[in-house]
């Protein structure tokens, strides 16, 4: 049976809970499920965030997130598997992105989850405009995140 | 071929995509970030610092090196800072 | 500020998504939440599984978790943290342990997360016993738990 | 001193918890299962195989060899299976 496979770039804030039901729902096989929850923090590097601004490249973002997916359930004996990423204006405390990873057991849910999250990061083509009373920014990426992609690269 | 800029790079050029006929002597993706950065003040600045940019043929990542031939879209932007 | 840490050992179900809104609300700090939801299977090892019955040792289930916690939030820049763990009866389907961890970044959620299921499985004082077809019996401990607890402790 | 049983250990002693005042040579948790294992046919059952018993002093585990001295609770029980 293929693994239920959801993705969806949406402007939408998305309910954890119900992506959580909607992967396990009438399943016995399942025994472990992560979550990774990614939100918008008020303050970064020491100075106020008022807002984020996510643009995203439409067509690529879903191909880039879908290929990872499927590396992930090569990988990995998942159950199910979730992702969910947003886009436009986000304030503080607002959620940007959701990792769901189902699986037997506890390993594989949250290695496929870090490993998902970290070639998020490093490789889905969104990019974050900081909103601050300083102005407007376009947030530079984290020098580990592209360190954290790789160490799941095969030797 | 369609060239499309995502975030500081489109800011920089002041545009998210256009339609362009580069010259036969422009074969990598690294030749194409040249011949762009020549055509005006607008797209140096965008391009100054070609390590800072990214690309994608047809929706995938690829390398400064890799060949632009029947390419349909190119895609250029500054590291991804989504998650 | 002391980490907001909530610990509770329950006969009923959890709400994932209220507690995650309990540890993240009002908060500008939390970039990122993981949860672990442990799920009675319905099948394990082949054979139909009915229903677990979780024993516990009352008492030091909470002080053994509670100690663990306290590592978690000196071994890693925790906003908060929560685990239930249920005791009783509970068919397949049903939850069992909840794990939810906040940090302004993904590495110490994931982190702390993983860090503190591989204690629960090997060190909490819980058992389950399994009914199936063929009666009840007492679930034998996994060979890899007291490993993938044991990758934590530092040389 | 309180002596406690969990999951099968329990179920084979027949009884979750019990008062009783080891002799002095029974010196530590080890002493203990031995003396314990020589109490009557269940204990003799529930204690067969000592290295699949664990032990906890007053909500602590502890090891064979740890001194059972000023303890007010002992627990024994099998490798936990929660989570």
């Amino acid at each position: 049976m293929p693994v239920p496979l959801t993705i969806r770039i949406q402007q939408n804030d998305f309910d954890v809970a119900a992506e959580i039901a909607a992967l396990t729902r009438g399943r016995a096989d399942i025994g472990a499920v992560v979550n990774f929850i990614g939100i918008c923090r008020g303050r970064d590097d020491g100075h106020d965030v008022t807002a984020l601004t996510l643009e995203h490249y439409p067509g690529m973002a879903e191909a880039e997130i879908g290929r990872h997916a499927d590396e992930a359930c090569k990988r990995w004996p998942l159950a199910g598997l979730t992702i969910i990423h947003r886009h436009g204006r986000i304030e503080p405390g607002e959620n940007i992105v959701l990792v769901v990873t189902a699986s037997a057991h506890r390993e594989a849910a949250f290695q496929a989850a870090e490993f998902l999250m970290d070639y998020l990061k490093a490789n889905a083509p969104f990019w974050k405009r900081e909103e601050s009373a300083q102005g407007t920014a376009w947030v530079e990426a984290r020098l580990g995140d592209d360190a954290a992609a790789a160490r799941w690269t095969k030797p | 071929m369609k060239i499309v800029y995502f975030a500081w790079v489109r800011e920089r050029i002041g545009k998210a995509e256009e339609m362009l006929d580069p010259p036969p002597a422009v074969r990598t993706i690294g030749d194409l970030i040249g011949w762009l950065a020549g055509r005006g003040e607008e797209y140096a600045q965008a391009f100054a610092a070609p390590r800072s940019i990214r690309a994608a043929i047809d929706r995938t990542h690829v390398k400064p090196e890799t060949a632009i031939a029947g390419a349909r879209e190119i895609a250029f932007f500054p590291p991804m800072t989504g998650g």
